[in-house]
């Protein structure tokens, strides 16, 4: 089970803005009630008793209610300044948080997938991925954004405020988990038909385990094993499949779209549309366009004894 | 009014004024507002679009001369004064006085026109070319429509101002038309420093 | 309401457009068959010539797949040869009204579908047919076969603009 | 000017005589051209709202096939494609379509009579500004009719917006129907500014002003610097569409933040200009209904300003996801907090008048009233919120935003133009509203109002983005979701209700008399509904509160010209006579031009250089409509 709200910080930023937020809610709610409740106080208070004749107030009275607004006005820029000083010192806040980060992700939006690169000085150690991002705890994880066609926005509420992804900028944003666990995100910036399903995860590890799955995730795919899966990667590298898929280790090369060498590791098909099971990716792969319409991915008509072993194959890439 | 009478009675007054005490004057302020708000924009534009790059003009568009430009400034300077006693000519009702300074603020407004119109012809570049491309393109093409739109109705005044038909209403015109002018002359020169003169100093980055 | 018969007349006129902004991601079948009615690449048969088949493109006209054509022209990489925007380069030019194989859809189809000599790779077996479709819309529509209203004024992408080599980045923010 | 003699004798002889004369001049001309011809601020005014009222019927359906789409998740009652169109539309119609023109409408009817006057300063340029708006109307619905609604969400970011990731026609027709609405907007806003500033009743000096025609001026200069920007930013995106220039192309040094910035310039602007007639709505029910002044008019009056010029300078805070330098995104947060300054001081003098009076009348405009308090209220205190950098990059784009500024929106401007309607019908149509049936039709509203939007609240914090056309079960967005689709039928029904109110009342309504109210403007003197001329003399004004503080000896303006349609020019500060002024009669030019520019607008839709036939066009019909009469006094040309 995924975390996905703002009410949940699992991470320092997150936690900083709950705090903020809180003090916000606070005041909010005092506000609300003393000014609601003076409303229905007046409301009570003058109940079907209809003013019968035009009067000005007295001038006694008029003078209290002008020292009464007077109070509330400089009281209301009082709570403002108030509020703008913690929003001033929570923004720096969260901007030293993001300094001296420990790993690098760059971070690119497609309609409507997000393609994910670990940076390393050592080209042989960046890696390719989509749609999840684990990251070590504890650690400070710089985002490089940005976008290949419109502009998307990143947003993990339990770990960090949002930040669009536009053609042609490049962004950053700092994330950090402080415990293990599955946080949702999901594209905050409409981007059109697949809006609804641009949804990523992030995966806190334990550094140990993090790199771990790192070691693994650099491993090319797995060279089949018996006739069965040999069979499955013959139909996916002679099917349309690697116009647009990378399977390091084979001859599909496509960057089109998401790189499938270890897509049985993730836990989700489709950038978070469909849990990545057996059933699923089965449907996914013979009539994409019914789960996601309007994707790129076209329904490829794969000859029915192909499929089986296609399926294998796929979730053979670990 | 120093006492409490039944009536105020209107009947005296005049039934033309020119300027502020005229609602047509605030419908040219209207339109003064609403386009200097739009042509500030546009040059804001081109600035903002400026910071985004690193070279300016961007590849695609070259610098351009600014001999031809600063005569039309010049004719569209000078048909400012002929606008202004037209207007004043108005107001006193000298018809004929009128007509002249709106015929030679006409001539300098046509021949602002021919000049902007063979400068606009040797542009070395459309409007698909980068972005400082379309926004210059823009620039001419709005002003250039306003600069027609202004000899156009000048043109109508100075064809009413013939007939009979000419009344007061079109006294007040020739008062819209000269407030209008003056803003159509009076926009041009940020627009015309923005064009033609601003790449000069702006172009390193 | 007067507006209701002025709207009506309206309407009628736009009814014969709605089918340019028709979506339809999930096309599949309506090429199955096209294979098989190739046109002839030459009308030089023995025993005189036949009448070609006139096979018009599924797409013909509709904006959305004319739209899908392009962004798979880029992504898969037609550029590359054929030039931005079909402009030309290794590959020849798109967008003139010169076809070295035809220009009519179906003849545009089948040099995708099986490539050509000195250099265009077949796509048949690397495409599934609808996208090859709406990539013989697209290219159509460079030549200026298609509605216009149904075209693209431009791309987001780099122009084929020879003073411009690279994409301009902008500065990068905190 | 001199000042005449009472003659008490032949008094009721000259009104009769000068009443049958101003009838025949001020008559609106009869058939269907005459239909099309007419001018009169009422009959515009009247167009405006009813039109504004249609379009917010036909948003309201597409709210609710939108909620009947997210009321289950994982649903499919609708299709992406079309439920992309439709919240595209909903938002379009509302904010161009509806909030905008229904204010107009009543600013255009309403100011006239309350500065004391008898048309707007412009009449002509009124009725094209009506016939724009409903030509860009239904050329944005036709196109919706015909699968081609646009689809890229009301502000319609670039480059989603722009030639390669919207394909069709379907963002042009959104972009131009901006313009046709633009230029409406801006004719209606050189009316309303020229009007109160010059069209004003002697004795009307600057702070005798009522508080709504302040709140609607302020909203006409607003619209003058705001609007321009749209059209502009509208106009480089159709540009960018039909003839390739790059604006918007990253590529070639456009940039897509340039649309965020142009659109925000005005898009921010428009919420005051949406919500400050709202406010003024609200500062006269509840004159109304206290039956005192409106405590603090000055402090009122300088918020107002205040808003309205603050209102500028804080479109940035649409943008601070977009990872803006911390300092500038520092000095919009504070404007934006900065600005709930002058609506708390209004709020403030509305909680001091109902205190100081100590009674209300309650009906259903009061109800409609408080409705506004409260709901405003949290509107605005979530806006300060998203003030916040930090907070609003958590909430920014979520169903939290949607909450506020439905809040904000519907709480600050329809639930005070449901209180003006049900205040004002009366003076339009002669008969007051059913009471009873008002009541049900406020708390259906109020009920289902924060039904619907309270919860949003919460599906903002727990993720949901806003404009998802569907969400997974395990979201657990489902229960809240289907409690605002609850809300949102029962909106629905208040809106039959308040339609079949309407219906009821105008044929078996309580006649409504001169002043069923006991209010203090000027348009209660005249009969309801008002005539053409609005007044027989036109009113002089002694005091804030014009009819509270009038005397039964209080002189009338005479000496107007009877045979044409002649108003009074008055000064500006202090409301002296000054000049009269002949207006113009009925006439088809205005329909004619509109046509001409409609036609060079779409025109250019499909093909961008047949803008020229429309300019062409245009130029002729212009021609026509100021085509010198032989007659100088064509306020009495033929009322065939």
């Amino acid at each position: 089970m995924s975390v996905h709200s703002a009410f949940a910080p699992a991470g320092a930023q997150a936690a900083r803005i709950y705090e903020h937020w809180l003090l916000y809610w606070y005041v909010a709610l005092a506000v609300y009630v003393i000014v609601g409740g003076a409303f229905l106080y007046l409301l009570i208070r003058s109940w079907r008793s209809r003013p019968e004749s035009i009067a000005e107030p007295t001038q006694p009275v008029q003078h209290r209610m002008a020292k009464y607004v007077g109070a509330s006005s400089v009281a209301t820029a009082l709570i403002l300044i108030l509020l703008l000083v913690s929003a001033a010192i929570t923004g720096h806040d969260l901007a030293s948080y993001g300094q001296k980060p420990n790993l690098q992700i760059n971070v690119i939006g497609h309609q409507w997938w997000w393609e994910v690169q670990y940076q390393n000085d050592d080209p042989s150690m960046t890696l390719m991925t989509a749609n999840e991002i684990h990251i070590p705890t504890g650690q400070k994880v710089l985002l490089n954004l940005t976008s290949s066609d419109v502009i998307h926005s990143f947003w993990v509420p339990s770990l960090n405020g949002k930040r669009d992804l536009i053609p042609s900028h490049q962004n950053t944003l700092t994330i950090e988990a402080d415990r293990p666990g599955v946080y949702r995100g999901q594209c905050a910036e409409f981007c059109g038909l697949q809006h609804a399903h641009m949804i990523l995860y992030v995966i806190a590890e334990p550094p140990s385990k993090f790199s771990a799955w790192m070691r693994h995730q650099l491993q090319p795919a797995p060279e089949p094993v018996d006739a069965k899966l040999r069979h499955g990667r013959d139909v996916f590298l002679n099917e349309p499949c690697v116009t647009c898929h990378t399977v390091r280790g084979t001859t599909a090369l496509g960057t089109v779209g998401p790189d499938l060498t270890h897509i049985a590791d993730r836990q989700t098909i489709g950038a978070g549309t469909l849990p990545n099971t057996p059933g699923h990716l089965s449907g996914w792969v013979t009539d994409p366009q019914r789960a996601k319409p309007g994707i790129l991915m076209p329904t490829i008509p794969i000859a029915p004894n192909d499929v089986q072993p296609l399926l294998v194959y796929l979730e053979s890439l670990r | 009014m120093t006492s409490n009478p039944r009536f105020i009675d209107v009947a005296d007054l005049p039934t033309i004024a020119f300027l502020s005490r005229s609602p047509a004057f605030w419908a040219a302020i209207g339109v003064v507002m609403m386009e200097g708000t739009m042509f500030s924009l546009l040059i804001a534009s081109y600035y903002y679009a400026r910071l985004g790059v690193d070279v300016w003009p961007p590849p695609g568009t070259r610098l351009l001369g600014f001999t031809l430009p600063t005569i039309e400034l010049v004719l569209l300077l000078i048909s400012v004064p002929p606008a202004y006693w037209s207007s004043e000519a108005a107001k006193k009702n000298d018809i004929p006085k009128a007509r002249l300074h709106l015929i030679l603020n006409v001539v300098f407004a046509l021949a602002a026109l021919a000049v902007r119109a063979y400068e606009w012809g040797t542009l070395n570049f459309d409007w698909k070319a980068n972005i400082e491309a379309s926004i210059v393109w823009m620039m001419l093409a709005l002003h250039t429509f306003e600069l027609g739109s202004g000899i156009l109705i000048t043109l109508f005044l100075i064809a009413v101002s013939l007939t009979a038909r000419f009344n007061d209403t079109h006294r007040k015109g020739i008062d819209f038309d000269s407030i209008t002018w003056y803003f159509i002359v009076g926009i041009w020169i940020p627009m015309y420093a923005t064009i033609f003169i601003a790449p000069y100093i702006i172009q390193a980055s | 309401m007067r507006f209701a018969a002025l709207g009506t007349i309206i309407a009628l006129v736009f009814v014969a457009s709605c089918q340019r902004e028709q979506r339809n991601p999930r096309v599949v079948a309506a090429s199955a068959s096209v294979m098989t009615q190739l046109p002839r690449e030459s009308e030089l048969v023995p025993g005189g010539s036949v009448p070609q088949p006139r096979i018009s493109s599924p797409d013909n006209g509709n904006a959305y797949d004319i739209n899908q054509g392009q962004t798979l022209f880029t992504a898969y990489n037609c550029a590359g040869c054929h030039g931005g925007e079909g402009g030309g380069g290794i590959g020849p030019a798109l967008n003139d009204a010169n076809w070295i194989y035809g220009g009519e859809p179906a003849q545009i189809f089948d040099s995708i579908v099986r490539g050509r000599p000195n250099g265009m790779p077949a796509w048949g077996a690397r495409i599934p047919k609808d996208k090859i479709w709406a990539l013989v819309a697209y290219v159509r529509s460079l030549s200026g076969q298609q509605p216009k209203s149904a075209t693209a004024a431009r791309s987001d992408d780099i122009e084929p603009d020879p003073h411009t080599g690279t994409t301009k980045a902008r500065g990068s923010t905190p | 000017m001199t000042e005449a003699q009472p003659q008490p004798e032949s008094v009721a002889h000259l009104f009769e005589e000068e009443r049958s004369a101003l009838q025949k001049v001020w008559r609106n001309p009869r058939g269907l051209l005459g239909w099309f011809s007419v001018t009169t601020h009422q009959e515009i005014g009247r167009r405006y709202i009813f039109t504004a009222f249609l379009f917010l019927l036909a948003g309201g359906v597409e709210a609710m096939l939108m909620r009947l789409q997210l009321a289950r998740p994982d649903n499919h009652f609708l299709s992406n494609d079309f439920y992309d169109q439709l919240f595209t539309m909903h938002g379009t119609t509302m904010m161009f379509l509806f909030a905008v023109p229904v204010l107009e409408g009543f600013a255009i009817y309403l100011v006239p009579l309350m500065v004391g006057t008898r048309n707007v300063a412009f009449p002509r340029l009124n009725a094209f500004g009506y016939w724009m708006y409903v030509f860009g109307g239904i050329f944005l619905y036709i196109g919706f009719l015909c699968n081609t609604g646009a689809d890229a969400g009301w502000f319609a970011y670039t480059p989603l917006s722009g030639p390669q990731y919207s394909p069709g026609k379907r963002v042009d027709f959104w972009a131009q129907m901006i313009t046709f609405t633009e230029v409406s907007a801006l004719s209606v806003a050189v009316e309303i500014m020229t009007t109160v500033l010059r069209l004003r009743a002697p004795g009307m000096s600057l702070n005798r002003i009522p508080i709504f025609v302040w709140s609607v001026f302020v909203q006409a200069l607003m619209i003058l610097f705001a609007m321009p920007a749209i059209m502009l930013s509208s106009g480089m995106l159709l540009c960018d569409r039909t003839i390739g220039t790059h604006y918007f192309n990253p590529s070639e040094g456009g940039d897509p933040l340039l649309w965020q910035h142009l659109f925000w310039f005005f898009g921010h602007p428009e919420v005051y200009i949406i919500f400050i007639p709202g406010t003024g709505f609200v500062s006269t029910l509840i004159t109304a209904a206290t039956r005192r002044p409106l405590f603090g008019y000055t402090a009122v009056v300088l918020s107002l300003i205040a808003t309205g010029f603050m209102g500028f300078g804080l479109w940035v805070h649409h943008m601070f996801a977009t990872g803006l330098p911390q300092l500038g995104a520092s000095f919009f947060s504070a404007a934006t907090l900065v600005i709930a300054i002058p609506t708390g001081v209004q709020f403030f003098c509305w909680i001091a008048t109902i205190w100081s009076a100590g009674k209300l009348t309650m009906n259903t405009a009061t109800h409609f009233m408080f409705g506004f308090f409260f709901i405003f209220l949290a509107g605005g205190l979530t806006g300060v919120m998203l003030g916040s950098v930090p907070l609003d990059l958590q909430v920014h784009d979520t169903y939290f935003v949607v909450a506020h500024f439905h809040y904000v929106l519907i709480g600050g401007m329809v639930f005070p133009l449901m209180g003006a309607f049900y205040h004002w019908i009366p003076k339009m149509t002669g008969r007051l509203l059913n009471e009873t049936a008002g009541k049900v039709n406020f708390w259906l509203l109020f009920v289902g109002f924060n039904l619907t939007f309270f919860p949003m609240h919460l599906l903002g914090f727990y993720g949901m983005p806003r404009r998802v056309y569907t969400y997974q079960a395990d979201t657990g967005w489902g229960g809240l979701s289907e409690l605002a689709s609850i809300g949102a039928a029962l909106i629905a029904l208040g809106g039959l209700v308040f339609i079949g109110n309407y219906l009821w009342s105008m044929r078996h309504g309580i006649p409504a008399g001169n002043d069923p109210w006991g209010s203090d403007t000027l348009e209660w003197s005249t009969t309801s509904p008002p005539p053409n001329y609005n007044y027989v003399h036109l009113p002089t004004v002694s005091g804030r509160y014009a009819l509270w503080s009038r005397l039964p000896d209080d002189p009338v303006v005479t000496g107007l010209h009877t045979d044409r349609r002649e108003v009074l020019v008055t000064g500006i500060l202090d409301g002296q006579p000054d000049h009269r002024y002949i207006l113009p009669g009925s006439s088809i030019w205005p329909l004619l031009t509109a046509i001409a520019v409609a036609i060079g607008f779409i025109a250019s839709v499909f093909v961008f250089h047949d803008l020229t036939y429309g300019i062409i066009l245009t130029a002729l019909t212009l021609l026509g409509w100021f085509w010198p009469r032989r007659d100088p006094r064509h306020g009495v040309k033929d009322q065939s």
